[in-house]
Parts: structure tokens; C-alpha cells; sequence
């Protein structure tokens, strides 16, 4: 959760919301693994290479891939290059402000973008159109248009459709080929409130809570990424928890993506 | 305006290469209150323009400097999306995107009764999902749009759109290949229904009569595009609506 | 104007002024389409390539003119580019700020900049060394050094003159030859006070007036640019008849500026 | 986790390059108090990892919107010196130094008694002077030392360490080239006693048994860095030690 | 310094490129109250050197941590305009207008009676327009008769020349190609009567008699220079000083 | 000594330094001329090309240098290139803030880069690689930790010791080559306290003192670089018994470097 999003929260919300969360209950009568609906529109952006349009609960996010050629790294001469930035625009919370990424962008760009890099998602060695010299760079813009929680599950899901529904031309003159993606991706994301965790928290459940923890896994069962974040901590056997529940809760939100694309 | 080139802008039958008639404008639809957490939020497609446009505010202007004791200071921001443009475009605000904040913030200044909240700032945050010729206008246009679902009392709507010169003929609402290798390009914006001019910009060539010509053109075209904007506000917000836009676009 | 200019004026000073104005009389005996005093020194910074130094009234303003070789924009390969920048110096007024350009400045350097390229004053093409590779850049940098009112026409008027006077080499050892130039823009600047427009006018009239109007002409009588500025409005009326007083005014402006360069 | 290559991590007597067994850890050595201004510090070496940590505070938190009027705020700084890596790093926050800082900042949170000091902060200067793989667990785990050196009360000190995955085989500590050429990098950090996991970021590919065994070994580590951390906070710093670590370096 | 290079910078005739003799320094003109706005105003051409200083103040310190309760902050700003040298510089500080902002502001802090304006600051902008080297002497002599011209108490005038070696001889008032192709510079400055240094630096190679030579020879130069700053304070500005300064010059 | 950390000492405690010093005595014993104990370590830092800790009395810097091929400047096509940043660390003094360099550490870096520079003490044509295209950039980094005065000699110090002991390759595949030195500079700082000038002030004396001095001599005793800082100013008797206490105490400087290197 961005922190100037923080304490927004009644203290007696927190309490009511506490009690529901004892009885196995949450605010949206959600179970604990329950993600929020989902709705994702490919395609929103005809004119970038991919994109998608998330919906998830009240939180929307939009994706937006563009495909351009450029310079390989120094040390991988054979790869193109993935880049992932998101904008938490002004628009979608009082308090965001304009200017550069902070903290809390950064740190979701990263662990989106980290889920997607480490599921080898994206082929990047045929993306080396002269090695040493030019490559595709696949830039990931995401767009938070409106803020009601679980920024990161939100971010992934739309790079993930957006991906699989991304062609590009290496020049102008070039056919239309499909991007080289090659897994699914899909990342959950959880909070501790109390000694429970929740999948999918809105913004209240942020709001009570300061420890969360994402799990991305690949189609193969294996996790590819995770990330604990907030001042507060686990217990290891929670954290294996986390990961049941977030193969369980991924499992179908990837079912969802593979009806979109 | 852009070049000077020998790309053919007119059909062999003397028509604009989509199609349209000189005074016809492309499509528009508005949506509104489709944000959750902005205080008046509206969608807007012209065309192949996206733009989504939140409104936050009265609310205390911040920093306090920036605060006018006689009135409340509208602050609009056009952002433009990096997937937006045809070649990825780095986030953060330029000069042309700074000078289009400053003539929308001008333009809306002229409507909205900011008498009535010293002290206080309105933001309008527009951004620009997706750009295909007239932005400025388009987000203007949306903005009023996303004001008045804000509650926010107007004494008038703001309304606009551009005419331009496309190979010696004044043509409204240019495309992008109009707008790249046009002529002129004369965005105009008024208030509903004095029809006061709040915003006008040209660049080009125009003799004196040509602008004459352009300007009423202008004018005819904000009746019908303020039809369209009463009417996005009398309907209230479906979420199919959106929906439907989105999959019904290009 | 400059924002924060305003509201120095005191309430008796701004009654006056107006009591004035209805009589078609102006602070200091000016008709109302009628320009300060103008005198250009074209020259001033020998060492540019060519230069200005504009009196409008009291407003001071310096163009200085670089032309460099570089690369030209991918879409514009047989074309050289023009830039223009106005550092609004803290020298020139007590409340103006070091550092980069704000929103003023920017839009003064863009109504100036466009009403220049849209009179397709400078030839670019001729500007073009290696098509794709190498052209001219000509820099047009101007500096504010003293504020009172009309900032636009000061620098436009300014800009003209140093192009016009303007001569570069390709490199060392190529001969001098003169910035291909084959127009003379003027532009024009009115504010509205009450329901009148007044051209050129100075910091207490910009203070008094909440519209301004810029108007940019080619000597065959073409308008090449125009900006409306301010939170007010204008009716179709005032804009056209604003058309034709800058029509008047602009001409004697271009015959000033003919006889010093 | 790196490219895919061919690079051999494991030597033919199915050994680690550097030559360490599967759970052996690289030499640690902790110094405390070794600047005059700060606090608290410490300076820490691991395998070729040289990190200087200080620490400033408990002082009044600036800007003033920061302050928490029910904790201290923990501010932690990681920030890598130009010549600490192979390519010359430009000075200044990267997007990697601000996650890091991040992630460090909130798992130290979780240890210090941070609601004994409200409305302060406490800054922890993290600068990496040579970089060697693991630098973020070993700069939390001189940060805790640094913190306690500086007399700052703690719930229970944070103690790191990483396993990986380095031809198919679970390993703790990565060296660089097992970082960049190896399949997973799981850094972990825990309260010292508790074992409550207060730091945990992963990337490459791990089954879930392989994470439950790569878990497990790290939390035994941390007995082993915990005592190690419990040496140096006991030690007298006399400026001997510094030169002595620094001359038998490398 | 410059380069080492083949260039000759004295003729066959023994005399330095420009015709100067050796202590001989280049015209002066300064011409005071040239803005409108300023409190206080110098416009200084000395050789090729085109030179702006405005006066602000005292005025209230801004922002508020940076007042002084015992006295006044004097805050030079020196800027070199775009179009000020042979290639176009980009807007803005960098570290050599830092350095030079600081040196000056210093050297005029101990000639104004800051003391008298305590919580204030008294603002010195410098332009220079037109660079032809010793810019920063030439700022620094002119910005103290801006302050001057604006009223502001002063305990002595600053005036400042500098020194440099040429092919071995020691010689006043660099010209372009001096500095560039030298051997050494030394600008210093000094309180006008009671000769106390408020600024020297130096860069290049002088023995320490060679040091002494130069310093005698700037201490002389510095009496002619302040008679011209008395003489600029002594005569009204009229528009046409600036005027005919300007077709003059060059 | 960087702005704010002006004004932290007692009335009380100035005053007993004052008195001290006519006595001819400083507070911890020395002599005017004398510098606190100096402690170098070479090579801290293995893995960059050179490097030195240096302890000067509490003040603790550390010097890394990289040394980098790249492009020379177009001025000097047969040159390599020197460059020097300095890092005021917020470790090293409660004031200190995170950012880039201030005016104070841009002063600093820049009278030890002109120390290093104008004694020529690296032969820069020797890093040209391929005239106007290819040289060797030198990358001097210097990490202030930990601040009790005299940062202008202390890093000076380490800089000579680094670039003494470093070593490059012009690529991977390159042999080994020591870095081109040919003199050894030693710059000496001192502060005016009453009318005296003592050497190597700590952070106690730099505070009493609105005056700084510094000159960087080569071993052939002459003059290379000199600075005046701080808004009091000197006599120019003043200015000239600095140097010969600097040459004196610099001599001994260069002994002790030559020693550690």
C-alpha cells in the first residue's frame, strides 16, 4: 500500500473489520483466498503493440506495450531488453502526486517486472535482430487510473494479457510478428491482518494491515518471484501458507487470462 | 504545422481521405463518472483520441502560496500516457505538454464560478490514453464534462473544436495526417452558450477571410459537440458503458 | 504576464487607469493599438552568430543566435532545427526565480518559436549538410533582463532582427555564409481591459487585464500564429477586430525593424 | 537471476568454484563504532562485500509530514560508492538502491522499539564500498549491529543471509558468479530469536521444496551470523582492527 | 591552465598578441543603474567581456532556514548566458558557475556592512553575455558597483584583476588565448583601500617569486581599476552611454 | 568547512581556543604548521584501479578510482580525461543531507581536481588510445565518511596515493599497465583564527574562522593551485607566510606518501 494511503481507516471500521476477518469473513463477504471480480479488456490501446484494461474490484489499471528497436545491453549482446514503469497518476487517489516514480512505484514496477523476467515470459534472445547492435526493447507502461488496493496483482495480470496479445514490426517495412512469450505468469498478492492472510486486500484491508507478501508462480507450479513488504513480519510457517494459497488463487485468475487472449 | 510534403490529403473525388465532409467531426462519446476515487471523473473518445479526465477538489491549494484569497485556482495537468503516440513517449511533463496545461487551466478558469471557493485549488487531471489528432481540444472538451459530474458549479460549459486548412480548403476537426500535413490548425474552445472564446490557438497560414471562415465553422460545430456533452451527463454511468465503448473503438 | 506579477497593483492606481482608457486615453498618452518606444541594437554579441538587444518601452530583452552542426530529427532528415529557449533571468523582476524555464517562459519561447516557424521564416532545407546525417542547428536563446510588460513582442521583434543579421560557417574552415531567411514576422500582443484591447501593453496594463491576445503576421497579410492567454475571455468580435489592430500595428514594427538591419 | 550460459558453477569434484561447501557460508567480520560522528556504527566484511553503516538518531523526523505522532520512522539509505562495482556507478539513487532501501527500511522496523520514539526518526546510512553478491542481507545485518552500537533499543536484532539454486543444486551465500549465473536467489532475513521473517524477496525458479529447503538453511545460518554479530557488539572497536581487516582483505 | 600547445603568444617583437604590454590591461567600461527593476544595476564590458549585474535587496531571507540572525546573506548568482562562448551553453548551473557563484559571494560578504541587515540577503545576479576570460574578476568588480549603485552599505569597494604567465613572463589581464594556452592565472581581489585579498585563486605553475611578482602587479592594476569604478558611480546613467558603449564596442 | 556546520560551537569554548592559540598553543597540542596524525591505507578497495582510506586526526575519507575507456573531448583528441566528484556522505555529519554534490563539495572536488590537474601529475596524452576517438577515462570517486575538518587536504591526500597505485586495462583482454604519474602534489589548508593561520584545521577550529587558505605544491616548490575560501579575507603578508608554512608542511605530507605507496 502507497504510505500516503495509510490511517485513512476509522478505528472502528478496524475493529468491525477484524471480527468479520475471525469468523472467516471479510467486508465483501470474499473467503480469505477469494480474489476480488476480474475484468480485463485486451487491446483497449489499438495503437500500441499490446495493451489491456484491468479491472480488479474497484482498482483499475491499463497496460500499454510498445515494441521499438534500440541498443542491447553491454553484457547481453543477444537479448532484447524488457522495461517495466509504472505511474501511479495523480488521478487515481487524493493523495498520489505528479512527478517521478517514488518509492512505492518503484518497488511494484520492480516486483511485477520481476515476476515476469524470472518466468523467462518473454523469449528475449529472438528479440536480437543484429547481436551487439540493435535489438527489440519491450517497453511495459502501466497507467493506475484508480486505486482500491492490490496495485501489484492488478499490474501483472494486465502485462501478462497485454504480452500475449502483443505483436510488433522491427521496421516499418517489416511483417507483423507475434511477441515470443512462452509462459503465464500470474502473481498473488496477500496481507496479514491479525494471523490471517488475505489474497487480493482492497484498500481497507491495506489499511489494517502492515505486512504483505506476493508470490508469483509459473504454470509449472515452481515460483519464479516473491516479495514481503511492510514493517511488520511473518512467521515461516505463514509465509508456506502464503504460497499454498497463492498457487491456489493464481491458478484461476490464470484461467481468466486464458479466456481474454 | 508540419511539413510541407506531397502527401495527398484530398481524394481523387475531392473528399478528405476518411471520408468526412468539410464541416463533418469525427465521433465522440463521453462517459461519465467512470472513477471511483476521483470527486467527478469523465471518458471521452473523439475519434481515435482516448482521454480520461478526473477532477479532485475544491480542496485546500497547496502549497500555500499558490493560494488566491479572492478565488479558487484551476489546475489541470494533460499528461499524455507513454504507450500513447506512435513512438514510445518518456513519462513526465515536456514543454508542449506544459503550455496545453496552461491554456486548459486558463480556458476552464473562464467557467467555473471560482468566486464562490477562495482559497482553494480544483485539479483536473487529464490523460491521454491514447492520441490521434485535436488532444487539447478533446481534453478541454472532457474536462468540462468531468466538472460539472464533479458538482462543481460552471456558469457555462466549455466547448471546442478545430478547424484547419487542408490543400486551400478550411476543414473542420482534422485527423492526424490533416493535422501533420495540413496547412493550418486552429483549435478553438467557447463557452456553451455565450459562445465567449476561452481558448484559441493557430499555427499555419490563414488569410483573413480563411479565419473568418474557419471561426464560424468552429462555432456551429460546439452546438452539436455540447449536445453530446449534455447528454453524457444526463445518462447516468453503466460500467457495460465503458465496456462497449472500448470494444466498439478503432 | 508573468503569474506572479500580479496583483501589485494598487485598487486607486487600476480605477484610474480605467477612467482613462474609456476616454481612449492610456497611462502614458498612447492610443491604443500604439507601441512603446522600440529600439533594437542588432549586433550586440559579436561573438554569436547573431544578436539583439531590444528597448520596448522599458522591457529589455537579449537574442542570441548559435548555429551548430548535429543530427536532424528522424522525421525531418533533410531539414535543420530551429530551437528556442527565454530565460526568464531574477535579474529582470523581484519575484522572478532562478532555475528552469516555468510554464511562462515555456509558453513565451512556444508563441514565439511557432509565430518564427509557421512564417517559414528560416529555409531549413537549406540548413541540411548530409541528408539524415548532419545539419544546422540554430539555437535562438534569449535572455529577459528587465520587465515591463509584453515580453512576446519583445522577444519576437528581437528574434527576427538577430536571424536577419545572422551569418554562420559549416565548420572552421568554411566561409561565412548568411542564415537563409525569406520572411519577416511580427507579431502583436493585445490585453483587454474592460472591453478594450490595448497593443504592447506595460507591466500596470498586463496587472490590470485578465485576456491577452498575440497575433503573428507575414508582411502578404497572412496570420501565421495566435495565442490567447489568461483565464478571461473574448468575444468573436474583439478577436477579430484584434486581428486587424495587430494587422496596423505589426506593419510599423517590421518597417522599424528593416531600417537596422 | 542472470542469463542462461554456460558458465560451470560446480567444479568436477562437484565442488562450488570458491571452493566452499554447499551450506558454508563466506568470512564475516564485523566492526563496530568506527566512525566519530555517528551514533552508532559498524563496518562490515563479507566474502568481498566491504559495507560501512551508520546510524543518526533518534531525532525529530524533517520534513515535518513524515512524522508519525505513534513511532519512529526508520529511514534506511543504501547507496552503492561510484567505484564499489565493476563498471563505474554514477552517484546518486537508482531504482535498485530505492527498493533495497525499502525493503531494508521496513525489516528493520519490525526490530527496533519504534514506539518508544514518536515523532523521530532514525536514519541509517548504508554506503557499499565494494560489492561482492548478497549486498542488501549484508547490509541489514551490519545496519542491526549498527543500530545496537548506537544504543537504540531493539525487540530482537535482524539477521540475514541467501540461499540459491546453482545447478540444480540449493546453496547458501551466492557468490557473483553464482548470482549472475545461477537459477534462484532467495535472500532472507529474521528477527535473531524469534525467527519471525521480517526480509524476503526471491527471483529465478524454485519448486516449493526446494523453497522449504533453501528456507531452512538460511534460518540455520542466521545462528551462526547472529553469534558473529553478538562478537562484534561485544568487542571494544580499537582502530587496529579496521586497518588489520583491511590489510588482510583480498 | 590550458593545454600545453605550440601556440606563440608573444610576437617577434616581444609583445604580447593583442599589443599589450605587460601590465597594460584591457578597456574598462562600466555603466551603472542600466535596469529598470533592479534595486541597483553595473553593466561592465572589459576587452570582449559583456557584463550584467542586478542588485536585490536587502531583502527578507528566503527560505527561512537560510537567515542569519547576526547578518545579512549575500547570494551572487553567476550565469553565463547560452550564446556567451565560441560553442552554445546549455541553460543553467554547473559545477564551474557553482564554485564561481561562491567565491564571489564571499569575497562581497567582506565588503558589505552585512551586519546592518540581519535575516536578510541581498541578491547579486550576474550575467555574463559575452565571455571573453577573467569573467570572474570582471563579475565580481562590476557586481560591487551594482551594490554600490543600489545604496547599499559598504565598507570598502571590491576591485579585482588578475595575473597570469605567459611564455615565461608574468604579465596582467589574460586575454582569451592567455588563459587558454598559459602557463598560469591568478585572479585576485581585494578591498580597495586597505588591499585586504577577499579573493584569490590560481592554477597553472609559479614559483614563489614568480607569485610575488604577480600579486604586486595585480595590487597596481587594482588602484586604475577603482578609479574607473568611482568614476561609473560618479556620472548619471543616460540611455545613450549604454547605447554608444554597445556600437563601440568590438 | 561546509555551511551548516557553522555555529555549533560555545561561546565558551571559542573563547578558550582564542586564548590558546596566542599562546601559540591549539587545542590538542600543536604547533600552528603541524597536522593531526595521518594515517593512508593504499588499496582498500581491491577491485577498483586504485584506491586509499585515508585518516586525517578523526576525518575519514575514501578515494576510489575507475579507469574507463571512452570518447576525449573534442578540444583535446589526444588526451584522456580526469574527473573528480566528491561525495559529502550524510554519514559523515548529522547536517549532511543525501543529493547531489552542493556547492560545498563542488568547491572542494574542484580545488583538488585543480591540485591534481595543473601539476600535471598524470600524463593524460599517454591515456589516448585512438586520437579523437578512443582514451582512457579517469574516474576519481571520493566517499567523505565521517567529518571533523580539513576535507580539501585529506582527500588531496588520498587522491595523490590512489592514482600512485593504481593500475588499468585498456580492455579485458589487455595486459596490466601502472597509471602515468609524474609528480606528487600536496595540497596544505589553513584557517585564519584571530591573525594567526594554522594548518589542517579540525571541525572546532574551522568553525572559529571565517577565513580558509589553501596552496598544492609540487616537490620542484612551486605553486600549482591555490584557494581562498570563507567571508572574511587576509593580508596579502598573510597570503604569503600561508605558502611558506604550506611548502614546509606539505614537504612532510609527500614524505609520509611516499612511504604508504
Amino acid at each position: 500500500m502507497p504510505k500516503d494511503a495509510r490511517g485513512v481507516l476509522s478505528e472502528i471500521k478496524k475493529g468491525y473489520i477484524s471480527k468479520r476477518l475471525k469468523e472467516g469473513l471479510r467486508g465483501d463477504q470474499r473467503k480469505l483466498s477469494e480474489f476480488r471480480t476480474i475484468r480485463i479488456e485486451p487491446n483497449f490501446i489499438p495503437r500500441a503493440q499490446g495493451s489491456a484494461f484491468v479491472h480488479l474490484g474497484k482498482t483499475k489499471v491499463l497496460v500499454g506495450i510498445k515494441v521499438e528497436s534500440g541498443e542491447p545491453f553491454p553484457d547481453t549482446p543477444n537479448q532484447g531488453v524488457l522495461t517495466t514503469n509504472v505511474e501511479m497518476l495523480p488521478m487515481a487517489f487524493p493523495t498520489f502526486e505528479p512527478g517521478p516514480p517514488n518509492e512505492d512505484s518503484i518497488e511494484i514496477a520492480r516486483v511485477v517486472d520481476r515476476g515476469i523476467r524470472e518466468s523467462k515470459m518473454i523469449d528475449l534472445e529472438k528479440l536480437c535482430i543484429e547481436p551487439g547492435k540493435k535489438v527489440m526493447i519491450v517497453f511495459v507502461d502501466i497507467d493506475v487510473l484508480d486505486y482500491d488496493g492490490n496495485l501489484i496483482d492488478a499490474c501483472t495480470m494486465g502485462v501478462v494479457t497485454a504480452l500475449h496479445t502483443a505483436s510488433y514490426k522491427v521496421d516499418e517495412s517489416s511483417p507483423e510478428t507475434k511477441l515470443p512469450v512462452r509462459s503465464m505468469p500470474v502473481s498473488v498478492t496477500m496481507v496479514k491482518i491479525g494471523d490471517e492472510l488475505v489474497c487480493d486486500p482492497d484498500l481497507e484491508e491495506e489499511q489494517m494491515s502492515d505486512t504483505r507478501l506476493t508470490v508469483t508462480f509459473t504454470e509449472d507450479g515452481h515460483v519464479r518471484a516473491m516479495q514481503k513488504g511492510g514493517v511488520g513480519y511473518l512467521s515461516m510457517d505463514q509465509v508456506k501458507k502464503g504460497i499454498d494459497m497463492s498457487e491456489e488463487a493464481g491458478n484461476k485468475i490464470r484461467e481468466y487470462i486464458k479466456q481474454v487472449i | 504545422m508540419g511539413t510541407p510534403s506531397d502527401k495527398k490529403l484530398i481524394n481523387e473525388n475531392g473528399v478528405r481521405l476518411d471520408g468526412r465532409g468539410d464541416e463533418e467531426i469525427r465521433p465522440i462519446r463521453i462517459t461519465t463518472n467512470v472513477l471511483e476515487r476521483a470527486d467527478g471523473s469523465a471518458f471521452m473518445e473523439w475519434g481515435g483520441n482516448k482521454i480520461m479526465v478526473a477532477v479532485y477538489g475544491p480542496r485546500e491549494a497547496y502549497p500555500k502560496h499558490t493560494q488566491d484569497i479572492e478565488k479558487s485556482v484551476i489546475k489541470a495537468r494533460y499528461n499524455m500516457a507513454a504507450f500513447s503516440v506512435d513512438e514510445r513517449k518518456r513519462p513526465g511533463p515536456d514543454r508542449r505538454s506544459t503550455e496545453i496545461s496552461k491554456v486548459i487551466s486558463e480556458a476552464l478558469s473562464a467557467a467555473v464560478l471560482v468566486e464562490q471557493f477562495p482559497r482553494t485549488q480544483i485539479d483536473v487531471f487529464i490523460e491521454v490514453i491514447q492520441a490521434d489528432a485535436g488532444t487539447r481540444i478533446a481534453s478541454l472538451t472532457a474536462a468540462s464534462v468531468a466538472l460539472a459530474s464533479a458538482g462543481i458549479p460552471m456558469r457555462d460549459m466549455v466547448v471546442g473544436c478545430s478547424a484547419g486548412k487542408v490543400e486551400d480548403r478550411i476543414v473542420l476537426d482534422l485527423s492526424k495526417d490533416e493535422d501533420n500535413f495540413g496547412q493550418a490548425d486552429l483549435p478553438m474552445a467557447v463557452l456553451s452558450k455565450s459562445k465567449k472564446v476561452v481558448l484559441v490557438q493557430m499555427d499555419g497560414d490563414l488569410s483573413k477571410e480563411e479565419f473568418g471562415k474557419a471561426t464560424g465553422m468552429v462555432l456551429q460545430a460546439t452546438d452539436r459537440i455540447a449536445e453530446i456533452q449534455r447528454k453524457a451527463l444526463s445518462e447516468k454511468y453503466n460500467i457495460e458503458n465503458l465496456s462497449e465503448s472500448n470494444t466498439g473503438g478503432e
